[in-house]
């Protein structure tokens, strides 16, 4: 067993396997294994469109970890950091389907967008209508005006949570995929990275970084972000996050109200996210935006990478109204 | 052939890991290494009846197995080259250049990337070219000259930003390393060459 | 600034009041800040005994985490590792109290111990009732004959709800006493420790630990278990963590109802709890348990510590139906 | 003599520190010197009027600011210590007899240890004991006993197996080392002799 990095599995080639299984047991039953790598709910809303999420494994409890009530109705899981085969895709997808078609969401990645167009490919071969909308949420990743290149990263949560209201709520799929794209398009993220965490199957680091920098912007496998910045304190980081995202084309007035999330990559500590988040209210408040929500949680992770993300989501009446339902999965649950 | 060429991945898995840490996220090689492996799996428990349906069930293992941008890619690389050669019998030099054209033109309309975008294309389009140029002669001079595209192609992969997959966020940081998934293309093709010489 | 192990943080030495800040706004406006440092829920049931929890800080999102809808009332905040003193334990006290007298529930530390205890001397001076009931669920710690001197780890998460849920529902501060310490009888964890985390204020690990071997049973603090035992893997560890539970005087019978609770430490990552969770399924099987709820999170932590722990908390009817009330809090939440 | 108490334990906040690192969890010189910087605050802000009210000061303020076992027990130990010394002039020798008595007397009854657990106990309760021996005597001879005193008892704290506190579920893992909560006693009756001595 190659496990320079001491994690707790079995085999570094069965990882995603094995924590699938686990994934299905800590749904208590609600949920159920489905061909070979998919997990879907049991009490899927008859005669609605479906929410299929999905993406590689290895960043628990995103994505599978995400489904639920009011959540996505089912995932496609991939291998370790790899995103879904097609085939997988296609059984999710007859699975979550009820006859009004199936909204595929996930990150912008080259794997997942492939992937899951082949799975389209093949769904619609078989008469089940499908739709795509790509989280690219990753302000760092690319710039204003090549949005369509930019990473779905943390924002993801919120992204999901509301469609996964819309998904519970409207009976077309032309409506569910409007209201998650609005979502969307609502939704803007920055990351930045303090170490790496390792891949299992090698105990190798996902990446490098020098003892005394941070990567401002970095990507959660390590993918160059904005610029390597000497490591600094709290108070210094939060300006430089919040103003990346308020640079961007995403209109935030005195006055708007805001779903605020701060995540962890994996390993680094509630206790600094709870600091960063103090850092960050004067620059919210200087703004004037009202925070309607703030989570902070260790959602979008990279196994036992350090770094945190924030994320700001718009709400307008719709997406307030949706955000306000409960909604319940191993990765997020909310009251 | 492909048994050797699975063989021969599997066993490249530390360098390809190694060369998508560089650029990526250090998964290319256990990616192939995956898909290789079911490659193999499905080609020993049930000889193929033609080349092309070996081709193509090599890339069907693989797109189903592996997942990620290069699930994708090399499934569509071996399932689009091995549909071009339905019909044919053994492969000669036309049929490897038929299959190159084919797979990697699968490749384009999959990823959208092209020659200097830093990504398996590069090593992919002037093996393609090069067993074109060759598809009068022999199988072995042909497949050399295949080789010997790849293996510039992956070379040029060195001064290229990426302009796909994970590596296209480095920006200038790309230049100086070869595009993983273009090594991999060369292993493919070094070990049909092998094979071909050694036989 | 002293900061050797990268964290995300302004000032070494006011790290708890700098998260306890943050603390208060991840409620949103639904808790505030009461005296030095204590958290108090702001729309508080009238005329009913009160829940105060507490404990250091350090270790979020416990226990100030746990403050919420059908949760704790209220948490007094101690410095970084170090429980509360007496007068924030008494500020906390009077603001939750209504009357009805208050529970305090915490972990079995020295520290906690003194310093509750001095808080309760100081608030019945003042004529409010207190009640105490510690937390001690760590199988590892001490033998079955000497279970007062057992430390309180992650079987708190399952014990706070129930005593949360409760606090929502009794009249008298006796009955929260009494099902409160039901919840703790029927409460046993372990735990293992693989990686040491770190002193905030000095950069330096909180403990030493060989990169071959794991702690079974430590405490999250690194105090000493059972054993150092050669790293394993998942499936080899389940067992021999079940069975330090399954060997102490909590009867578990087949048809046995349970919460089984699977924590992260800090950075153990969830790809490795849901392992895990994986590889003591067969386990459980077979003694015919029934798992009522799974929880796979990371609540109880000590920094950036990896290793991960185990809890089991038997249900009997009443505990189950208590269970079974939602709960909000910025550390755990359930439908 | 207290500023000076506080001066040294500030100082000795890497070795405290790293003494609890060995038996607990490494913070028990943050506290020290979180407790002591408050009491210093407290001293130098608002002169106390009487002896007994200073040393309750320093217990007060180490007990409100510090939390964890050393804040009750040092808090405690100072608070009790110095009602010892309620309608007292100047510290005699026959005060810090009486100082320590009360003093270890509180942190006994507070934390349930005796001699022989390997807490601060192990360190008090023989300073008081050489204090009272030396009560009749002079102050610097008193306090030079009751440094001897603790000095002794930390060091035969190495030794035992901890009975308090984190150090408990050590076992005999924990002998060999110091206990963290001795050395702070010693440090501030070294402090308190020294300041006696150069006066
Ligand atoms: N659009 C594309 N067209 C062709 N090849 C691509 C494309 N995107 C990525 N690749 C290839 O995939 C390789 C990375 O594969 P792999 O590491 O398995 O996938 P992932 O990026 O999902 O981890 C890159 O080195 C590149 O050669
Ligand atoms: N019951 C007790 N009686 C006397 N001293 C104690 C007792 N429990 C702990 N101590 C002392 O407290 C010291 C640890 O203090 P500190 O590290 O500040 O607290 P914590 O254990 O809460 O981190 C121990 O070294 C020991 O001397
Ligand atoms: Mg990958
Ligand atoms: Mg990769
Ligand atoms: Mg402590
Ligand atoms: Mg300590």
């Amino acid at each position: 067993m190659s496990n320079s990095a001491k994690k707790i599995i079995n085999d570094p080639l069965t990882c995603a396997d094995e924590l699938f299984e686990g994934l299905v047991l800590a749904y208590d039953g609600k949920a159920r294994k489905v061909g070979k790598r998919s997990i879907v709910m049991n009490d899927l809303r008859p005669d609605a469109p479906a929410l299929l999420i999905g993406g590689g494994a290895g960043h628990e409890p995103i994505y599978h970890g995400l489904v639920g009530k009011n959540m996505g109705d089912g995932a496609a899981v991939g291998d370790i950091f790899a995103a879904p085969p097609p085939d997988i895709v296609l059984e999710a997808t007859q699975a979550v389907n009820r006859g009004k078609g199936v909204l595929y969401l996930y990150g912008n990645y080259a794997g997942d967008v492939m992937n899951f167009d082949i799975g389209a490919e093949l769904a619609e071969e078989e008469g089940i209508e499908v739709r795509t909308v790509i989280i690219n949420d990753d302000v760092a990743s690319a710039p204003t005006s090549e949005k369509d290149k930019r990473r779905g990263v943390a924002g993801l949560v919120p992204i999901v949570k509301i469609a996964g209201a819309a998904a519970a709520t409207v009976d077309t799929l032309d409506e569910l995929v409007r209201i998650t794209q609005k979502a969307v398009d609502h939704t803007r993220s920055v990351g930045v990275s303090t170490k790496p965490g390792s891949i299992p199957a090698t105990g190798q680091p996902t990446f490098d970084l020098a003892d005394d920098v941070i990567g401002l912007g970095m990507g959660i496998h390590g993918e160059k972000g904005i610029a390597l910045i000497p490591m600094c304190t709290a108070n210094e980081l939060a300006p430089k996050m919040l103003d990346l995202i308020f640079g961007d084309d995403m209109e935030l007035n005195a006055g708007d109200e805001i779903v605020l999330f701060v995540n962890s990559l994996g390993s680094t500590h509630m206790m600094e996210l709870l600091i960063l988040l103090k850092s960050a209210k004067p620059i919210l408040e200087a703004r004037g935006l009202k925070i309607h929500h703030t989570i902070v949680d260790s959602i979008v992770t990279c196994q036992e990478m350090a770094g945190v993300s924030i994320s700001i989501m718009k709400l307008d009446d719709e997406l307030k109204r949706l955000w306000d339902m409960p909604c319940e999965s191993v990765g997020y649950t909310k009251l | 052939m492909l048994l050797l060429v699975c063989d021969r991945v599997i066993a490249a898995e530390p360098e390809l890991s190694e060369a998508d840490r560089n650029l990526g996220d250090g998964d290319h090689g256990l990616g192939m290494q995956r898909g290789m492996t079911a490659a193999k799996e499905k080609l020993t428990s049930a000889p193929q009846e033609s080349v092309d349906k070996a081709f193509s069930a090599v890339g069907m293992a693989m797109m189903s197995s592996m997942g990620g941008a290069s699930g994708a890619i090399f499934g569509t690389f071996f399932r689009n080259g091995g549909k071009a050669l339905q019909g044919r019998g053994e492969l000669d030099a036309q049929g490897l250049a038929l299959f190159l054209q084919a797979g990697v033109d699968g490749v384009k309309s999959r990823g959208g990337a092209a020659v200097g975008d830093k990504t398996t294309v590069d090593a992919m389009e002037p093996a393609a070219v090069a067993a074109a140029e060759h598809s009068g002669g022999s199988l072995a001079d042909a497949i050399t000259a295949a080789s010997k595209g790849a293996e510039g192609g992956k070379e040029a992969t060195k001064a290229m930003v990426a302009k796909f997959g994970r590596a296209k966020t480095l920006g200038e940081g790309a230049i100086g390393f070869p595009d993983a998934g273009a090594i991999s293309v060369t292993v493919i093709i070094d070990a049909m060459r092998d094979f071909v010489l050694d036989s």
